[in-house]
């Protein structure tokens, strides 16, 4: 009697085993070919539509013919703006954090706070207070200056987090060095506390890229939807999200473009990670050989 | 100019850098109820959940049937997300040997870079179609959650590997050691020992979730109105803000602030019970 | 002191990248979706004939239209309906007319539908295309965003409410609803005769519905017989002046009438 | 509760027992005794926890004083007084007074940059920061304004001959300190503090952190630096202490907080301890 009991519970157990290991198998058989059949999709549908033209040529018939070239440019210059901002923004207040603030410490936390919630807030958010406040109280109107300004706002979380963390894996060792030598802060953080923490600046700051250029909702109410090659940062300008946006939505017969630009879009995403993670390694590797 | 001097101009920098990053939060709550002020002040809050419905030419503002296409997507989604999301950090952390298991780890980071926009694109014109042939209009609350669980199924997967990861290796040898099969170690220990890091990750999904704008507008139809079955389009709270502020104004424009700071709140009540249960916000 | 420099450099270069163009050479025109395809080939021809010259145009609404020249936002607006009486502080110009038809995907037999029919369909007594005398399926209800123009005729022509409307889409811009119909062959939408004749011409599966027998065409818009008819202005908060002048008063001559029938407008004159 | 190295007689010691000194060891002291540094009723606590409890010793100049005593007593912390180290330390808060040749060092107009350009400070575990050799050496020159190329050459070559290192890198001052040997790049540290020109070197376990034969060239190079500074060095290892040093101050751990038990001639205190708890920590009973 004893040994069947034990039998069967081992066999209870082995059943049980069994069923976990197909969940786990079923899941991720799921997660993978839903992924693959979304990727291979988008491939399908852009791939053909992708061609020197359509990088360089102007959208002809709202997006369905021609090209992206007034877009990408958009993009890029949408872009340009939110970093400029957010970049040394988002550097100054991670070091005032890491550097300057004591744990525990009034400013650092109140700092601190404001940037989770900041955090929290939901990008179409975002696009409410850029229109209400760039647009209109600043009188800016729809532009990439808006829409840059207000992604600046939207990454700024993301930046001053990644760059603080950065900052905090320094080793100590080096701060106590440079102070031991009469060095000042300013000098340990541009010659030695910034270098080490390259990486994981530049890390960040490729996380904040990816995170403006993959943005819609806070773009469609600031920086507007006008597809001509913008003269200045004061003309509305469409970023490539919108346009993948506006031809899916808005256009009929503008899938095939939307999934090129989708493919353009994805790629440059993929571009922008692999450079940074290049960067990061080429950083690092420098730091210990050479320099 | 000495090394000390250097650093108090440095210090004012900084300072004043922190104040302007800080000041935007400020800014942005001001802004916020600034808009929304107007419609609060004449119709009182309590209008927003016990109007007739949501009729802004005829002065109505509810919003409750946003409210609760927003809970009913996004709960769907995470009931979707979550199972798949675990049981891909379990195979990647404990049956993938090597290689694979690093794939798979990079195909959920991958997907967790593709810009929502495009699971929007790729909802309405992939998904939509389908569900359009079970029931129309295809459009609906089902669709949406599909989008948003594909979304926030990184999140998911990549807080729970990044949780069993951090256990110590000593658990699982231990566990071994006793005889346990990978499976009861999984069940018994890893699950149990990880709970709140994937709790947390839950909760963050569901903000992320809630807060989604432009793949949920995309593929659910935009009906406000009480789902009552998973075929039924719907309107969520980001989707109504979109859709109408672009041509918004008035007491209309200023409901739809109101929807923000609604928004906001429920959002950022959900990310202090992450914090609460000690989980690291993941940027992915 | 990097970081200070970085900040100023921000700052430069936010000041110096002002339009090339002098503020008086741009003008930014907001509102109605209907209108703006237009709006913007006539700003199109307008540059070229006025060098150094910018026109924005921005799709969004009338009711945008209407708020964004009141705020300022933009210097023209534009409204795809006759103002209200609570919006005569603005100046209106007509540009064009437009009508605005039901449209059904390409391969629905259903070929009229009566009023009533349209009414029920509408406030979702009829759910089913085989009530109307098509075949059996159920019947997807594309409705306009409240505060659009288009819906707002709709209902002022159909006695309706907008609280009344069962609907099962509800979109944005005209070219949304035009998608979504001719993506799915039982839904109904209703959209700018102009929009409309205009995709379906370029290949887009739908077609127009005519209404109280008279079919959906510019030809009975410009004649007058197609009951649901409506102006396309242009508007401003004050008497135009300069740019503003000249753009409107180029809109409204007949260099631009070519461009109206392209696509597929009424222009107001011979 | 006073003790000097200049103090005989009676002296009064912690568990209210009294102890009596013994007559001066024969023998001339190993420099001459100016003070440099006096320090005077220093108490250290960090976040409300005492760690130092009313210390005051001199350290003289051109002397090699060695602290001692076992893990926690505060060694450290005293040290870190001495160049302000402890102003970055969160919640630190430091009683008493340090004079530097007459002036306190925590008077308000003291530029704390420029003091610790005067004590040079060497941790237990090597730090060179990760750039190259010679920037090592020319930045924290630069910091302190000299820019001249020549003089820049000029005095890293001789700090890292001062230390012995010219011969083993000066053909690769542009590669990375950080590919350097552990005592390699603790001599670079010592280069590195040496190129300032400080006249106080405070030393944090030097050789701790190194095998036995790199500890041994720190050590012998320490030696070589007796009589053109004033060294404070903290040490556990008792033979070093004694190998080195003119001076040697006895901490112990006295309700919690460190104290100085005894402090004198290196010599004497080794082998005249005139405190019982001494006698036993160098003849390694306690400890």
């Amino acid at each position: 009697m004893h040994s069947l009991a034990v039998y069967r519970s081992a066999h209870r157990i082995a059943l049980r085993d069994r069923t976990l290991q197909l969940l786990v198998l079923a899941a991720v058989v799921v997660i993978t070919s839903t992924f693959g059949w979304l990727l291979l999709d988008i491939v399908w549908h852009g791939a053909n539509r992708i061609g020197w033209e359509f990088l360089t040529a102007a959208p002809r018939s709202a997006g369905r013919n021609g090209g992206i070239a007034p877009i990408l440019l958009a993009t890029v210059l949408i872009l340009t703006v939110a970093l400029a901002v957010s970049a040394p923004l988002g550097l100054a207040t991670a070091i005032l954090l890491s550097e300057f603030s004591r744990p525990g410490g009034r400013a650092g936390y109140w700092i601190g706070l404001s940037l989770d919630i900041l955090a929290g807030v939901p990008s179409i958010v975002f696009g409410l207070f850029g229109n209400a406040f760039f647009c209109v109280w600043l009188g800016l109107g729809f532009s990439i200056l808006s829409g840059g300004l207000t992604l600046a706002c939207m990454v700024l979380p993301i930046l001053i987090r990644t760059a603080e963390s950065g900052l905090r894996t320094v080793p100590n060792d080096w701060r106590l060095g440079a102070a031991a030598l009469g060095i000042s802060k300013a000098s340990a953080l541009v010659n030695v506390l910034i270098p080490a923490a390259a990486p994981a600046l530049v890390a960040g700051l490729m996380l904040g890229i990816g995170r403006a250029m993959a943005e819609t909702a806070a773009l469609i109410f600031t920086s507007g939807y006008v597809d001509r090659m913008p003269a200045s940062l004061l003309d509305s300008g469409r970023a490539i999200s919108v346009h993948i946006y506006d031809l899916t939505m808005n256009v009929a017969g503008g899938d095939r473009s939307a999934y090129a630009s989708a493919l353009v879009l994805i790629a440059l995403l993929i571009l922008i990670n692999g450079a940074a993670s290049w960067l990061a390694e080429r950083t690092l590797k420098r730091r210990i050989t050479a320099s | 100019m000495s090394p000390s001097a250097r650093d108090a101009r440095l210090l004012r920098w900084l300072a004043f850098a922190a104040g302007l990053a800080s000041a935007v939060l400020i800014l942005i709550v001001l802004f916020l109820m600034q808009e929304s002020w107007p419609v609060i002040a004449r119709y009182g809050l309590v209008h927003f959940v016990s109007a007739r419905g949501w009729h802004p030419t005829e002065g109505t503002f509810n919003l409750v049937p946003m409210l609760a296409a927003s809970a009913a997507t996004s709960a769907l989604a995470i009931a979707l997300a979550t199972p798949l999301g675990v049981a891909a950090a379990i195979f990647s952390r404990f049956y993938a040997a090597g290689i694979v298991g690093r794939l798979l780890h990079w195909v959920i980071v991958l997907l967790a870079g593709i810009p929502s926009v495009v699971l929007g694109l790729w909802g309405l014109t992939v998904i939509v179609p389908l569900i359009l042939k079970v029931a129309p209009p295809g459009t609906s609350l089902l669709a949406g959650s599909l989008i948003l669980a594909l979304m926030i199924l990184p999140t998911i997967a990549l807080t729970t590997e990044a949780a069993l990861a951090s256990l110590p290796s000593a658990y699982g040898i231990g566990a071994a050691a006793l005889g346990l099969s990978r499976e009861a170690i999984i069940i018994n220990i890893a699950i149990p020992a990880t709970k709140a890091s994937i709790f947390a990750g839950v909760m963050l999904a569901s903000a992320r979730a809630l807060g989604e704008t432009m793949a949920v507008l995309m593929v659910s139809g935009n009906v406000v109105q009480l789902p009552k079955s998973l075929f039924d389009p719907v309107r969520t709270l980001t989707a109504n803000i979109a859709l109408e502020m672009a041509y918004a104004t008035g007491d209309h424009r200023a409901s739809l602030f109101v929807s923000g700071l609604a928004l906001t709140a429920v959002v950022l009540a959900l990310a202090a019970v992450a914090r609460r249960s000690g989980g690291q916000v993941v940027h992915a | 002191m990097r970081i200070g420099t970085f900040l100023l450099a921000g700052l430069v270069l936010a000041t110096t990248m002002q339009p090339a163009s002098s503020a008086e050479g741009k003008l930014v025109i907001t509102g109605s979706s209907t209108i703006a395809p237009l709006a913007a080939e006539m700003a199109k021809r307008f540059e070229e004939k006025s060098p150094g010259t910018r026109i924005d145009v921005q799709s969004g609404g009338s009711s945008r239209g209407i708020g964004d020249a009141r705020s300022g936002l933009a210097d023209i607006g534009m409204v795809s309906r006759a103002l209200k009486s609570d919006e005569v502080d603005l100046k209106a110009f007509a540009i064009a007319r437009d009508g605005v038809s039901l449209i059904l995907h390409r391969d629905n037999v259903v070929s009229a539908l009566s009023d009533q029919q349209i009414v029920d369909i509408y406030t979702g007594k009829i759910t089913d295309w085989a009530e109307v005398g098509g075949k059996a399926g159920p019947i997807t209800v594309v409705n306009k965003a409240e505060g659009r123009s288009t819906l707002e005729l709709f209902l002022h022509h159909f006695k309706l409410k907008a609280s009344d409307i069962k609907a099962q889409v509800v979109i944005g811009d005209n070219q949304q609803g035009i998608k979504t119909v001719a993506g799915n062959p039982g839904a109904i939408g209703y959209v700018s005769i102009g929009t409309a004749e205009f995709e379906a011409r370029a290949g887009t599966p739908i077609k127009l519905l005519g209404m109280a027998g008279v079919a959906a065409s510019v030809e009975n818009v410009r004649n007058g017989s197609f009951p649901l008819a409506r102006p396309l202005n242009l508007v401003t908060s004050a008497e135009p002046q300069g740019l503003t002048k000249a753009f409107i008063d180029f809109t409204k001559s007949a260099e631009a009438y070519d461009l109206v029938r392209e696509q597929y407008f009424v222009p107001l004159g011979p | 509760m006073t003790i000097t190295g200049e103090s005989e007689g009676l002296v009064e010691a912690v568990d209210g027992k009294a102890y009596t000194v013994g007559p001066l060891l024969s023998g001339p002291p190993c420099c001459r005794p100016e003070t440099q540094i006096r320090v005077d009723g220093l108490s250290l606590g960090y976040g409300g926890k005492p760690a130092l409890k009313d210390v005051s010793l001199d350290i003289y100049r051109g002397c090699i004083t060695a602290l001692i005593g076992p893990s926690g007593c505060g060694k450290t912390s005293l040290l870190s007084c001495l160049n302000r180290l402890t102003d970055l330390i969160p919640g630190c808060r430091v009683e008493g007074r340090i004079m530097l040749d007459g002036a306190d060092i925590h008077s308000s107009g003291v530029d704390v940059q420029a003091l610790r350009q005067r004590v040079g400070m060497i941790f237990q575990k090597p730090n060179p920061f990760p750039l190259s050799i010679r920037r090592n050496l020319e930045m924290p020159l630069k910091e302190h304004g000299i820019t001249g190329r020549s003089e820049l050459a000029a005095r890293v070559e001789r700090s890292l001959v001062d230390v012995g290192l010219w011969d083993e890198v000066k053909d690769r001052l542009d590669g990375a300190a950080l590919s350097l040997s552990g005592g390699q790049q603790q001599r670079l540290c010592m280069a590195r503090a040496l190129v300032l020109e400080p006249e106080i070197l405070l030393m944090d376990e030097p050789c701790s952190a190194l095998d036995p034969l790199s500890s041994a060239v720190v050590e012998d190079l320490i030696e070589t630096l007796r009589g053109r500074y004033t060294v404070v060095i903290v040490t556990h290892n008792l033979g070093q202490a004694r190998r080195i040093a003119n001076y040697a101050a006895f901490f112990w751990v006295n309700d919690r907080a460190g104290t100085l038990i005894e402090f004198d001639q290196c010599r004497r205190l080794f082998e005249q301890p005139r405190h019982q708890l001494t006698a036993a920590y160098v003849r390694g009973l306690r400890g």
